[in-house]
């Protein structure tokens, strides 16, 4: 299997549905002649041509607002929001519109699109390049919520992604694309090469949606994350010892609740992480969920370990980041519970 | 220099016991416009949008280029077929008002004073063309023949309903008639028409797409992105503005409108714009007629301004006495469309009062009968139940694990 | 102390603000001549002006960015969006802007500005009249998010909110502007003129932001509620005779949970109770909490009643609403727990 | 009829290998535009949308009306300054760009070429203006004599920063300065601007707003709804817009322009609008002037389309050559600004390149110093801890309790 980063498995799962499915139109801000900010679609607008990977105003509502359009008819649309901070003008259109197509019209119409967007912070990008609104989308039904934490289920997710009949919010730790990141910013991040998920076969294969994966098995404590928490989760447990079973939830809606409240009966004990703002966040439902599935089997209140409750800073963005530290403190004081 | 600044809020037409004045709008004689070619650039378009296309005069007769342009599609059965259309309308929405009225309905909203623009755009249509209107284009249904007891179904949200009482009344869909699901949101489907354009582009389909909007609502943020977005790609998209005066209880000023013409705005992206007179049937035909060759031809999106007026109430749910004076709809320089078109039949000797009056009984009748026999399905003073797991179907295409737990709280 | 309607009491707090402060001002769709589609602004314009009291353009993005601009200077808009549901498009203003506006220039610019719009159902709405999105705005750090249930708390915490100097979104649960509703959408409404809290003083008067109000004290379990559902759970206890405390939040955030925590203990049982959807709602913010603050206090697993997670549906508004049956049996499921 | 419908797709003015063709911009002739009355309407404001304000001729002679216009702002005195400004900004950009490539700083924007426009405004402007800038305005800052310490220390996000290090460098904030706290999502101040305009006038306060968005964020919805409320309110507002020909690595044609200019999109609103030569500082002079006067004396908003040209990178995280030609920014057509001012003073006595190489040499230490000082408080390379806490501060006017714990939980 050939070694892909983050990015490499992105753009790879869109060759292979271009390829495959003439229905398939990539477009977005940047995403055409240039490949996209983070490179995600270089090289598709050249191998497919400007009708199928295209460049678009800087209207994050018309971006969506066209894909519906285009779905409704027919098309499958995969569209990039240039960051996950950019997806608020369009908010109206995904979460009201797209989201309710094929319910509201009784199946008449429906609305397979995909919106990929960069998500988390770790490139001092401050407030308006780092944020992770999955929770908003977790609230809108219709909406199916992915977010991968390595190059194999990237791939694997957004095939899956643009082959389903649903909307599908695809979110991308930036943090991730060029290589695993345990939390330890001041080292050098080390490339996906090295990772046993920086390979991927090179031609189609389906990550199946709505399937958690157990990215670590351990008895004492279970572990909630996604994306770059995931890898900070895993850094943490490695340095301290704790056996701890790391869940990587890869879809948050519709959540795999079966895996997770499996785990939390064996361990009896939970510790939930994101990156997003603490109050409200999905860590907020994932809580919620297992303290009602698993009451008599929990042996400690489950805890979050999330951003803080104010906007990503610029300069102090690794005081703002949920670190290793902070997700080490949180085992034990569960584990001490 | 000493401040002068000051803020400016625009004014109504009347408010309650005021007599309206409408001299904002400046009203050109009907044919006076040349028809111009399909593939008028927006630099030619200029007299389009500021004057306005108008074909029945002062006195019901069909004059000028565009009532020529019309040929064949401005015969006299055509335009008893486009009559019937519109009493049709009219019947729809005056049985449905007072079922609402009666509390048989949640709510309504009727169309009465637009009725032609609908009902004559939709006669120029082909299958496969898709409209994504407001709740205020059910005129395109009729105009679609689309069958009357799955339109007034609708409304009553029973099993008759073919969206299943999900949605409020008025928000129809079809896809076989060319009616795309009505949002409740303003605005937000203009740019998705340019989207389904797009796709009739890439998939070579031979269809078009319609954007349908208020005047109040162009104010909205995705009329922009659709202006944008067609005046970019080109899509065979026909962006419509019914400019019916009103929002609610907001004159069309708080919408920029009297300072340009809407049909203005989209010049400001590039877009060929024209201004049709929204209650002279023959002139939608012809204008429609027109746009819709010239977006299916290629050569790209075209913005109509209809300029007409909202006679109605805004919905079931508003008073308009209370904003505005009740002589306005009297005082409208464009007139009635039904009276128009009637007038100009009976000048043509194609039509007379009798056979009008017949025309009038006869549709009422049939909506009458229909309206019936739905009712029997249900109305909201005798409501049958629907098994509330209903609610639960198609969020997504299958059903996720935490719906059917959700399912089965329901007990069903 | 006079009677008001919640109407009535909203209109009279602006009344009193635009009297007090010539920094006001009100504004929004039908806002002005008209006096809202539901009442809530008429005769301001009259009585204040064009300048102070006005109509504007159907641009929610716009009424919040001018309010920003506004408040920056130095004014006090109180805006209205006509349904909670159209406060879509201005999301992206609300929660990257006037959010953000202290906290990013340091204080040099500050927003005091308040949102308020019409939330929920019982209208046959459907899905566009009918919508809660209170979770939306508890993400979002430098908001605050108020939802009254009655009268007085309405007028006496828009007062605070327009005095405030922070943005804060003002959620009026519209099946309550004309009397309260316990839930039996089949009998006759009663007004506010029989409800003890249908009565506020016809001056200024305080209801601080960030108290909840325990509107009925119990020993046997707690129910955490605001806006309609606060008058269903006490509609639900009385029928059913359980010796239940119901918590009023009145402010979601920042949120009391001193107030909430204290009885939890005491009763070591909670019930959690909003009108929208399930997953990501607010509720599960307020199950993290109490979960963790109560822990070792619960003996039965926090449930929640919730609208389901699907669109409001238009005719089967009663199926999907959370009424009294619903609350009852999660009373009692979670007493037997 | 046989489906032709195609989409269109925007060309840019060249690709890398490409050479660039400019010519879908028509570049009039210096000083055939009159200067119209400061109560212009929007209909004799035409010739001012399509055209182009222009004072510099190709042999930096300043000709025409608005040359006349200018009086004693176009002195050689302020010119030198103005010319100061321009050298000025140029070398912060140089030594910032440089900083941020040794990783002294995350990250640094240039506007470079665009140095006229926020330098020659802001001279024109009165304490109480405010601007909501947009990240490439930092030249407004210089044109106002902004503390150097206060720039400097903003990028490098350390003690210096009167932000504290919350913000993104070159999203400046200064309340005194008449600089609106920027945001990284585009479009969302335009309106914002608007707002505070209508506050300016609802208190009197002799007050204006001045917007401002670049060419590719035309097309966020935001500037139609800033553009919509201007019209309706018509508060003292200036909406510029910098059309440097690049958003990103897309063309202006994404954004709809090189159909109509950005000006004509502003008439389509019903606001007068004008285009302006950016690249030329009289130019920029005279008709911010002209502008500001106007805005000041309640003739309402006004929209001004600056042309110029992107020449830098568009940030230090891009690279131009991988998406345009090296040649485009010579063969801009509308040179560079400070050349053009320069080359204006020289041939007017008012200058020599010796004083031109001295000036240059002089900014260069004055920013150099300055920066010296700064790096001192600690750089990205040599970071100095701020307290975490930090971070919780001024989210709300007073912290409330759930922030509280969170302070607790980062044990400071
Ligand atoms: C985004 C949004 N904001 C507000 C509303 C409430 N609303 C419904 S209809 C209406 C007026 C629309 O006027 P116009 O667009 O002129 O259409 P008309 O009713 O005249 O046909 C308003 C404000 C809405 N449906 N959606
Ligand atoms: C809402 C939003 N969408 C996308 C972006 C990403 N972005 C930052 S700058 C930029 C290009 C802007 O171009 P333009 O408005 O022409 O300004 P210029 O950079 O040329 O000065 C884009 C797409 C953003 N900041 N905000
Ligand atoms: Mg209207
Ligand atoms: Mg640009």
């Amino acid at each position: 299997m050939p070694s892909m980063t983050m990015i490499e498995a992105i753009r790879s799962a869109m060759d292979i549905m271009l390829e495959r499915d003439n229905r398939t139109v990539i477009y977005g801000e940047d995403v055409g002649y240039f490949g996209g900010v983070f490179r995600c679609t270089a090289g598709l607008q050249e191998k497919y041509g400007q009708e199928r990977v295209f460049d678009t105003p800087i209207n994050e509502s018309a971006i969506v607002g066209m894909a519906i359009g285009m779905a409704a008819h027919g098309m499958r649309p995969c569209v990039e929001m240039q960051f996950a901070d950019y997806m608020f003008p369009a908010f109206d259109q995904i979460s009201q519109e797209a989201a309710r197509i094929r319910h509201r019209s009784n199946g008449d119409f429906t609305c397979p699109i995909v919106i990929r967007m960069p998500t988390g912070g770790g490139i001092f990008g401050g407030q308006t390049h780092s944020q992770s609104p999955e929770a908003l989308f977790t609230h809108v039904a219709g909406l199916k919520v992915v977010q991968p934490s390595n190059p194999y289920d990237a791939k694997g997710l957004l095939i899956s992604a643009m082959e389903d009949t649903d909307p599908v919010i695809f979110l991308e730790p930036k943090r991730l694309y060029n290589g695993p990141f345990g939390g330890d910013h001041s080292g050098q991040a080390i490339g996906w090469k090295q990772h046993p998920k920086g390979k991927a076969p090179a031609g189609h294969y389906r990550v199946p949606l709505g399937k958690a994966n157990i990215s670590r098995p351990g008895n004492d404590v279970t572990v909630l994350a996604y994306g770059t928490m995931v890898h900070v989760a895993e850094a943490a447990v490695k340095a301290c010892g704790i056996d701890a079973e790391i869940i990587d939830l890869r879809t948050l809606l519709p959540l795999d609740l079966e895996t997770i409240v499996t785990s939390v009966k064996k361990t009896g004990r939970c510790v939930v992480l994101h990156e997003a703002t603490r109050t409200s966040g999905f860590g907020a439902e994932l809580i919620a969920e297992v303290q009602e599935a698993c009451f008599y089997h929990l042996e400690a209140p489950i805890v979050r370990v999330t951003g803080w409750d104010a906007p990503y800073p610029h300069a102090q963005e690794w005081d703002y980041f949920p670190g290793p530290e902070r997700v080490t403190k949180a085992l034990q004081q569960t584990l001490e519970a | 220099m000493t401040q002068t600044a000051k803020l400016s809020f625009p004014h109504p037409p009347s408010r309650p016991g005021v007599t309206p004045d409408f001299s904002y709008l400046k009203i050109p004689k009907a044919g006076t416009l040349a028809v111009p070619d399909v593939k008028m650039s927006v630099e030619d378009a200029a007299p389009y949008a500021h004057g306005l296309i108008r074909v029945l005069d002062g006195k019901g007769k069909a004059v000028g280029p565009w009532a020529k342009y019309l040929g064949d599609t401005g015969s006299a059965e055509i335009l008893r077929r486009g009559l019937r259309d519109m009493l049709m309308m009219r019947a729809i929405d005056k049985r449905l008002q007072i079922a609402q009225r009666q509390g048989k309905t949640s709510f309504y909203i009727q169309c009465t004073g637009e009725e032609a623009i609908g009902c004559g755009f939709a006669r120029m249509l082909s299958k496969g063309d898709m409209n994504f209107p407001t709740y205020r284009q059910q005129s395109l249904l009729v105009g679609s023949d689309y069958p009357l007891e799955l339109m007034i179904g609708q409304v009553y949200s029973n099993s008759m309903d073919p969206l299943k009482g999900r949605q409020l009344p008025v928000l129809h869909s079809s896809r076989e008639y060319g009616y795309f699901t009505v949002s409740g949101n303003l605005g937000t489907q203009y740019v998705q028409a340019v989207g389904w354009a797009m796709a009739a582009a890439l998939m070579k389909d031979d269809g078009i797409a319609a954007g349908w909007i208020g005047d109040g609502a162009t104010a909205s943020n995705d009329f922009h992105g659709a202006l944008l977005t067609a005046s970019v790609y080109k899509p065979p998209v026909i962006l419509n503005v019914v400019n019916n005066q009103w929002a609610i209880s907001s004159c069309t000023g708080f919408a920029g409108g009297g300072k340009a013409t809407y049909a203005e705005r989209g010049l400001g992206y590039g877009i060929p714009s024209i201004r049709v007179d929204g209650n002279d049937y023959l002139a939608v035909l012809a204008a429609s007629k027109w746009a819709i060759d010239r977006a299916r031809g290629g050569d790209g999106p075209i913005l109509i301004e209809w300029l007409t007026y909202r006679a109605a109430a805004h919905s079931s749910s508003d008073d308009p006495s209370v904003y505005r004076s009740k002589r306005e709809a009297a005082a409208w320089p464009l007139g009635d469309p039904v009276e128009r078109l009637k007038t100009h039949l009976i000048l043509k000797d194609a039509w007379s009062q009798e056979r009008h009056v017949q025309a009038e009984a006869e549709v009422l009748d049939e909506v009458r009968t229909v309206q019936k026999e739905v009712e029997s399905h249900g109305t909201f003073v005798d409501p049958r139940p629907m098994p509330p797991a209903d609610i639960l179907r198609d969020v997504y295409a299958e059903m996720p694990e935490h719906l059917r737990r959700q399912r089965q709280q329901m007990g069903s």
